[in-house]
């Protein structure tokens, strides 16, 4: 409560707030939002010579090339963005964080088992992965979600592991040792804490290039299927017509950037609001 | 310091030798038939079948994979299955253009990152500081097929300022390198943001500051030194990423780097170049990293006695 | 105010006020304060942690960090010229030129990137106009002014490279390099030792004659402040309580709190002759029973960082950090280990509680410590506890204090919720804080109450030994003195034994029954703390005796 | 307006060029380039399907129309200065069908004495292939067959040097000596090729142009770009649907458009071994529920809907057949007859590269409204092929982007492989799996009938085996026959064929600058 209460406080915190709630909201409350369905390919939602439609009239934000109402995909396609933005991301810097942090902490032969194995994923170009996952597997919504997190999580690993190696030495975690922590006690209370900034920045900036990773990815047959619509393949599948239907490409990409501003304004703030050592501080 | 090399180097092998195996064996669960599509579609199954026995493709995975690793180990990357010719050649040809775009994309997004992230952290909190980490959002939130069409329609194809496609002289690289430079700015501007606003609490600035310094001189001449090491760890991870992934820049710049060739593999599923790509990346990350811990120790001296 | 606040004042600083911005407005941290510093003249400010020293001289600086502070009122001027009104081009040629400042921490506050010889020579190039090879022969002069050894090859080192004093040294050469008429320096020999800090206020002297600086030497040891100053100012909330000549401050203080200053200073001596530490409450205390078997008893310690070698490396160090260390602890006893930097007293505090690995024996309560499970050791850590050197530091600065306090108990998995905070909230009274401290976090105290939050919690548990690693090191006079008291009651009160580690020698004897004096890792001598102190075989031991300053301006020892 | 001779012109392409070796190159990109460097027995003349002499001077078919007799126009030259002989017009189809050779064209020679053991491995040469003398070369068939001479007009039929081949060590794809218009001058891989005339070519006052030059790695909309600042002079990638409007409209673009017909189907695959489409019903149900007309809409009109397998250039095209009628009412109504009155689930295969998802989903929709969910899987196009071609996995498969362009204008070509017994097979390309015996015989029957003398007839026949498989059996959905259209410089002249030929894609012989 109050953690919300200084939320909203801040301007910019509450202007992401804002938008992050309208678009929970948006994707929650879509089909009652939209006036079409967001796979159905209009009659008139073409011109006589197969274009698109500019926004305006009887389409908010225009039609795209199969005549189907924008506004209607981007509200559905809010729930394939978030998930893949909040849930791949988000679990790409949990495992991130999990062996970045085990890595770090551990030291002797399974912290550096661990490490080699990141350096070994990180070798790996991500894009093979996925192409490889998307052949062995069945592709739906969780799957994609699950290759960005498998893909993405390396380089969280490999923040983490150096933060973990500087937090290790410090005298407060010398202190819980000498009083009898356990391993668990020290890195769930003591550690990981002192990592949610790095999770944070990760976890917000992540928001917008995961996104635009599961457009990749149903381009190359793994990501969700069509005629499911996604922030990121709403843009993908009609990036060469931004000129002559830029709608098609630049109000989702708007909305992509806004809200991954938003988390990252709530993230910022939060990170001020939930760390101590801020508050009374200058 | 040469033991240390080495042994980053036998770690090296272990790895690229580790990637090797995933790679194979991922690849080899596509169910893309390399024989039926070499074959043809007026070939009989009896046709296929001859292709898939020269091709060696009728061994187990295993024999297969240590025939691959044998072959690798003489230099030879096996051959095409859709060009029909050595893959290492192929690779090679195309390793020039991949190298100066790497090179000049990294020089350009290090430049922008450095400067903003430099300006935000002095001005912490500020206009302008909350200007650039907009700014930084507007760049990893872009499409890179938009930003680099709209920047050869207003710079070459209408300005004429620069060719629109190619490769060979200094100009022909500008845009391409401008393009993912600004689109990877964003990374570099926040994590200069954030080691700068560490450093420059640091006492040592401080003490610069007592001595009567200038403020760009404490700023560029202190600070930013010791902010470098986790930049540099970066360029080292994005080194093996442009040895991957910058296809579509590539495209549309018309840039005969490995992004083009390993994209077309991809569609195409040409395991032996998908491999090879693989590999090559493997090394480029690999060496990038080396490359990194090796500079490090010019930057930081603390480094430099371990 | 006695010295001339005339013409010849190189320094003067009148009527000035500081104001820090807070989100509730502005808190006045110094108010309206006034001195004067004539040339060659050494003016020492003492007063207790957060009275206005450090900001007094980043004021005249112009360093005071822009988002938080700015001077409120008042003038500050060198000879005539009025500094806060400076343009900044022209004030940057006052800093380092003119006036310059070292800071207390030599670890941090030089730059870990730059070689000493880039460092020093950057200074005089900008302030001198001068170029090339004049420039490198000033350097060199410099450091040989400051002593330094070699100065060609250390121009050409870096400061981890360094050993602290040195590079306290190389601060100071820094800092006059270019002859500044003024030198601020802030505590700048507090992270040294004694020995060290010695040397430190040696050259301080020597050059002040040499050169005719005028110097303001910040510290709140009181020792050094009779070693050095000509005049005192003791501050106090952001004012200045009493100022005057030396003498006239340590022998007839006008105002209470510099008497309370003085009378808290420990004085190496002032209890020479006597076994146990003095008593501070009236009570009786309990005949040491000396017949007890030993809380703990450490056989043949060695520790050796450098041992542990994995399928890479294996390289046998040059020489243990910790080398045949021997001793035991008695219940209700202390032993004071004393050495200077790097003679491996942490190293073997952390030994005996199991937190580096080690050979030889440690046994604590009649349990071997040598390598025990972690579950095995939990039961042994209820019984010995440790008080680290760095208060803040040692807390997690994300928790709050009253779970820090509880952070033992929990892990012990001693009583329940509620008992366990009535625990925490009389740990905190006994340590004489509040209850209600309990929900601030470390940030929100002064290092004197975070140190006693760290005696709590080691306390929670209610061992019989603690460790205590030069915890009174970070603390200032006079809350160094209530924290020792509080020690030495608890020891009395619940018959406990410390290992007292600490490189300050008039502590050690304030608080111990016995002395060990380390040195490369070794026990050169031990003994009664009588013994040790008032007879000591060892010519390290006179050494590390004969540099601490003592508190009285009139017995000039370092001279 | 007669060509004039000269001039260096520019060819963009978005992919690299994979190969010239004729024996192997078999995409719609280096058709062309291997067709402008070697040369072969028969070819066609520029633009047309109409066949004619090239380095036989003449021929010579049996009674039986068995065996064919060439002679060869003399003093034709390979580019390495040596003459060109029968011996090398053996040995060249010898390797195309050499399985070593790893070429796809093999199976195209089948009815060639001695191809089957060739193709197996088991013999070197094959004893259907005779160099009578330095000037004569005899073909024996295995039966007569109808196609031989188109067969022969194929690239993988063009003369190589052995030597030259052989001094190549496997690289001759990236080496190619022929004898045709044009040799090889330059090849920076990833960036250009460069061709240049045969000044010793031996059709006269052939080519046109000095040099072509293949500009690789260009993203089409840039080569458009381009195209109109006069830095480019064709972009052989076409116009991408994103620009195609805008182009057409404007003036100007005006005469610098090319677009037409080619040999073209593009359809559905309904897998004949996969329920429910194994019943004949559903097959035609869902031919009907298609709206042809709006995916063509939605490609902007660069196709024309299609009712049959058989495009409206080739000859046995039946302007009498119209096909299935858009009418989803009817549709359910067979389904509903099927036992499927709920509809059912299925899967539906496509290429994933623009605009073939978008014609996917448009069709997904109106199966939809049949009440068939088709599930939609757009992979690579080896995986679509891997899907198609195994038994009892892709139920549906839009060809797009894979289509089946004819090899020759034959309608032989559009049955064999995509919807004989013999393709009907793992690997195979008949992804329909159908298999229908009755119609393989007449297909057989209809091969064996010999042009020209019976070619009339021959076209009768296969027009109604393709009736006959569409009204009864229904195993494709035929959706459209698409346009392909080309982008040139207005500098560029020539009729439009020559820019979209129907056997060779670019006639680079053909084209010329105007002065
Ligand atoms: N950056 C700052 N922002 C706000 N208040 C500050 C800041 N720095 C110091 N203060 C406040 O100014 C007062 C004086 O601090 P100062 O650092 O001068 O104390 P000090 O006498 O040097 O103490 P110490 O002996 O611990 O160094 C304190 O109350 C402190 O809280
Ligand atoms: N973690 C470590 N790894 C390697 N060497 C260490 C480590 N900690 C201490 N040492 C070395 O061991 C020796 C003893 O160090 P220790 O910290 O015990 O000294 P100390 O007497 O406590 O000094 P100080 O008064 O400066 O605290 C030193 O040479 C030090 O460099
Ligand atoms: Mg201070
Ligand atoms: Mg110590």
């Amino acid at each position: 409560m109050r953690v919300l209460r200084e939320l909203i406080r801040r301007p910019s915190a509450l202007f992401g707030l804002i938008v992050v709630v309208l678009v929970l909201l948006a994707a929650i409350f879509a089909p009652w939002i939209a006036h079409f369905s967001p796979d159905d390919q209009l009659a008139d939602g073409l011109s006589l010579e197969g274009a698109p439609l500019p926004p305006g009239g009887g389409h908010l934000f225009g039609t795209d090339t199969l005549g189907r109402d924008l506004f209607a995909r981007v509200l559905f396609g809010a729930r394939t963005s978030l998930i893949i933005g909040l849930v791949a991301n988000g679990v790409a810097v949990a495992i991130g964080l999990l062996v970045g942090l085990l890595a770090g902490y551990l030291r002797g032969a399974a912290g550096n088992l661990l490490m080699r194995f990141t350096d070994l994923m990180m070798a790996f170009p991500a894009l093979l992965l996925a192409i490889a996952l998307a052949a062995l597997l069945k592709p739906s919504l969780w799957i994609v979600a699950m290759v960005i997190a498998l893909v993405n999580w390396v380089q969280v690993a490999r923040i983490v592991y150096t933060e973990t190696r500087g937090l290790v030495e410090r005298d407060f975690i010398v202190a819980e040792r000498s009083l009898g922590a356990g391993n668990g006690r020290i890195i769930l209370l003591h550690i990981l804490p002192h990592l949610m900034p790095t999770a944070i920045v990760w976890g917000t900036l992540g928001i917008a290039t995961t996104v635009l990773l599961e457009a990749t990815l149903s381009f190359l047959g793994i990501g969700v299927q069509p005629p499911q619509p996604s922030w990121g393949n709403i843009i993908f599948e009609s990036q060469s017509y931004f000129q002559d239907a830029p709608w098609l490409v630049f109000i989702p990409g708007a909305i992509i950037l806004a809200t991954a501003l938003s988390f990252n304004l709530i993230g910022d703030a939060l990170r001020d609001i939930l760390d101590p050592t801020q508050r009374g501080r200058l | 310091m040469a033991f240390f090399l080495a042994r980053r180097l036998v770690q090296a092998v272990l790895i690229l030798l580790g990637v090797a195996a995933i790679t194979f064996l991922l690849l080899y669960f596509l169910p893309a038939d390399p024989a039926v599509l070499i074959a043809g579609r007026s070939a009989t199954p009896q046709m296929v079948a001859a292709i898939r026995h020269e091709l060696g493709l009728d061994q187990p995975l295993v024999m297969q994979f240590l025939r691959y690793v044998g072959n690798l180990l003489h230099g030879d990357l096996g051959r095409s299955y859709t060009q029909k010719t050595e893959v290492l050649p192929l690779i090679l040809a195309r390793l020039p253009a991949t190298l100066v775009l790497m090179a000049a994309g990294i020089v350009v997004e290090v430049a922008l990152g450095l400067t903003f992230g430099i300006i935000a952290a002095v001005r912490r909190g500020g206009f302008i500081d909350r200007s650039v980490m907009m700014l930084s959002f507007v760049g990893v939130s872009s499409p890179q097929f938009v930003v680099a069409l709209l920047l050869l329609y207003v710079f070459a194809a209408t300005l004429g300022w620069f060719p629109m496609s190619g490769f060979g002289t200094a100009r022909h690289v500008v845009l391409p390198a401008l393009t993912l430079g600004v689109l990877g700015a964003g990374w570099y501007a926040r994590m200069v943001r954030s080691a700068m606003i560490e450093v420059l609490r640091q006492d040592y600035v401080r003490t610069a500051h007592a001595k009567g310094l200038s403020g760009r001189r404490v700023v560029l001449g202190h600070a930013l030194p010791n902010a470098l090491l986790p930049i540099i760890a970066m360029v080292g991870i994005d080194i093996g990423q442009f040895m991957s992934g910058v296809v579509v820049v590539e495209a549309v710049y018309g840039w005969p780097g490995i992004g083009q060739l390993a994209w077309q593999a991809i569609q195409q599923v040409d395991v032996p170049i998908i491999m090879g790509v693989t590999l090559v990346s493997a090394l480029a990350i690999v060496l990038g990293n080396l490359l990194a811990d090796f500079v490090a120790p010019f930057v930081d001296p603390r480094i430099r006695s371990q | 105010m006695t010295a001339g606040r005339g013409r010849d004042a190189v320094l003067t600083v009148d009527n000035l006020s500081v104001d820090a911005l807070t989100p509730e407005g502005a808190r006045r941290v110094i108010d309206g304060i006034s001195f004067a510093l004539a040339p060659g003249e050494t003016l020492c400010l003492a007063g207790e942690s957060g009275s206005g020293k450090s900001v007094t001289a980043l004021s005249i600086m112009r360093l005071l960090p822009r988002a938080s502070l700015r001077i409120a009122g008042g003038d500050i001027r060198l000879e005539r010229q009025s500094l806060p009104r400076l343009p900044e081009r022209a004030m940057r040629d006052v800093r380092g030129g003119e006036i310059a400042m070292i800071f207390q921490e030599p670890m941090t506050s030089l730059n870990p990137v730059h070689s000493i010889g880039a460092q020093l020579t950057e200074a005089i190039r900008i302030h001198q106009g001068a170029e090339g090879s004049s420039v490198e022969q000033r350097a060199r002069d410099m450091l040989d002014v400051v002593h330094i050894s070699d100065p060609a090859r250390r121009m050409k080192q870096y400061p981890h490279e360094l050993s602290g004093g040195m590079r306290q040294r190389v601060m100071i050469a820094m800092a006059l390099s270019c002859r500044p008429k003024v030198l601020l320096a802030d505590e700048p020999t507090t992270a040294l030792d004694v020995t060290v800090q010695a040397q430190i206020l040696k050259l301080m002297r020597e050059l002040k004659r040499e050169f005719g600086t005028a110097i303001i030497l910040i510290t709140h040891d009181m020792g050094v402040v009779a070693e050095m100053a000509d005049r005192v100012a003791v501050m106090r909330d952001g004012r200045i309580v009493e100022a005057g000549p030396v003498l006239d401050i340590f022998e007839r203080p006008q105002a209470d709190y510099t008497r309370e200053l003085l009378a808290a200073v420990p004085r190496l001596g002032a209890f020479a002759g006597t076994d146990a530490p003095p008593r501070v409450t009236a009570t009786p205390r309990p005949p040491t029973p000396n017949g007890e078997a030993p809380v703990l008893s450490v056989k043949n310690l060695v520790v050796d960082y450098g041992a542990s070698s994995n399928l890479f490396r294996r390289r046998a160090s040059e020489a243990p950090a910790v080398q045949d260390v021997s001793f035991e602890i008695r219940p209700g006893r202390t032993l004071g280990l004393v050495g200077e930097s790097g003679s491996g007293k942490s190293t073997t505090g952390k030994a005996v509680l199991g937190l580096v690995p080690f050979t030889g024996s440690v046994i604590i309560g009649g349990t071997s410590i040598h390598r025990l499970s972690a579950s095995a050791m939990r039961p042994v850590r209820r019984a010995a506890q440790m008080i680290f050197q760095d208060p803040y530091a040692s807390l997690d600065p994300r928790m709050t204090v009253g779970a820090a306090i509880a952070e033992p108990l929990v892990i012990h998995g001693i009583g329940t919720k509620d008992e366990r905070r009535e625990r925490v909230a009389s740990l905190l009274a006994r340590v004489g804080l509040e209850a209600d401290h309990a929900f601030r976090y470390p940030h929100e105290f002064s290092g004197g109450q975070r140190q006693r939050i760290c005696i709590a919690r080691a306390l929670a548990l209610e061992p019989k030994l603690i460790v205590a690693d030069e915890s009174v090191a970070a603390l200032d006079v006079s809350v160094r003195a209530r924290v020792l008291d509080l020690m030495l009651e608890l020891q009395e009160t619940l018959g406990l034994a410390y290992l007292f580690i600490s490189h300050d020698m008039a502590v050690v004897e304030r608080m111990s029954h016995d002395v060990a004096v380390m040195r490369g890792g070794r026990i050169v001598e031990a003994g009664s703390r009588r013994a040790v102190l008032s007879s000591p075989r060892e010519d390290y031991t006179r050494e590390l005796i004969a540099a601490v300053p003592i508190p009285d301006p009139r017995v000039a020892t370092l001279t | 307006d007669t060509p004039t001779n000269g001039g260096d012109i520019i060819v963009t392409y978005k992919d690299d060029i994979a190969t010239l070796d004729p024996a192997i190159g078999y995409d719609w990109q280096n058709w062309s380039m291997i067709n402008a460097l070697f040369s072969r027995l028969v070819d066609y003349k520029p633009g047309t399907t109409e066949l004619g002499p090239s380095l036989a001077d003449s021929y010579d078919v049996s009674d039986d129309g068995k065996v064919y007799t060439f002679k060869l126009h003399p003093g034709v030259k390979f580019t390495n200065g040596r003459a060109v002989t029968a011996a090398d017009v053996k040995w060249s189809i010898e390797r195309a069908v050499n399985p070593k050779t790893q070429g796809p064209g093999a199976g195209f020679f089948h009815s060639i004495v001695g191809a089957d053991k060739m193709t197996a491995g088991t013999a070197d040469t094959m004893e259907g292939i005779t160099a009578i003398d330095d000037h004569t070369v005899k073909f024996t068939l295995s039966q007569p067959d109808a196609t031989f001479l188109n067969v022969l007009a194929l690239n993988f039929a063009s003369v190589v040097p052995k030597e030259a081949v052989e001094a190549a060590g496997g690289d001759f794809g990236k080496h190619p000596v022929g004898s045709g218009a044009f040799t090889l001058k330059e090849w920076t891989i990833g960036q250009r090729l460069v061709f240049v005339k045969n000044p010793d070519y031996f059709i006269k006052d052939r080519p046109h142009v000095d040099s072509f030059t293949i500009e690789v790695g260009q993203e089409p909309l840039v080569a458009l770009l381009r195209l109109q600042k006069g830095e480019v002079d064709i972009a052989g990638d076409g116009i991408p649907p994103a620009k195609y409007l805008e182009m057409k409209k404007s003036p100007e673009f005006e005469g610098m458009i090319v677009d037409r017909q080619q040999l073209e189907t593009s359809y559905v695959t309904l897998n004949t071994q996969v329920k429910p489409f194994d019943n004949a019903k559903v097959r035609q149900a869902v031919n009907m529920a298609i709206n042809k007309d709006r995916i063509v809409r939605i490609i902007n009109g660069r196709a024309t809907p299609a009712s049959q397998v058989l495009p409206p250039l080739m000859p046995g095209y039946d302007q009498n057949y119209k096909g299935y009628a858009y009418d989803p009412e009817k549709a359910k109504a067979l389904l509903a007859e099927a036992g499927l009155k709920d509809g059912f689930s299925t899967q539906i295969y496509t290429s994933n590269t623009d605009p073939q998802p978008r014609i996917t989903q448009a069709i997904q929709q109106d199966l939809a409204a049949i009440g068939v969910k088709a599930e939609i899987k757009a992979v690579a196009n080896p995986n679509v092929i891997a899907a198609g071609g195994t038994q009892g996995q892709a139920p549906m498969v839009w060809s797009g982007g894979l289509g089946w362009i004819a090899d020759f204008p034959d309608p032989s070509d559009f049955y064999g492989p995509i919807l004989g017994c013999g393709s009907a097979v793992a690997g195979g390309w008949n992804w329909s799996w159908y298999c229908n015996k009755d119609i393989d015989a007449r297909a057989q029957a209809a091969d064996a009938m010999p042009v020209p003398a019976k070619a009339e007839e021959r076209n009768k026949a296969w027009a109604q085996i393709f009736t006959d498989i569409q009204t009864n059996d229904a195993p494709w959905i035929p959706v459209f026959n698409e346009r392909r259209v080309v982008a040139k410089s207005k500098r560029m002249g020539g009729p439009d064929e020559i820019y979209i030929d129907p056997t060779r894609v670019i006639d680079y012989e053909a084209i010329y600058v105007n002065k």
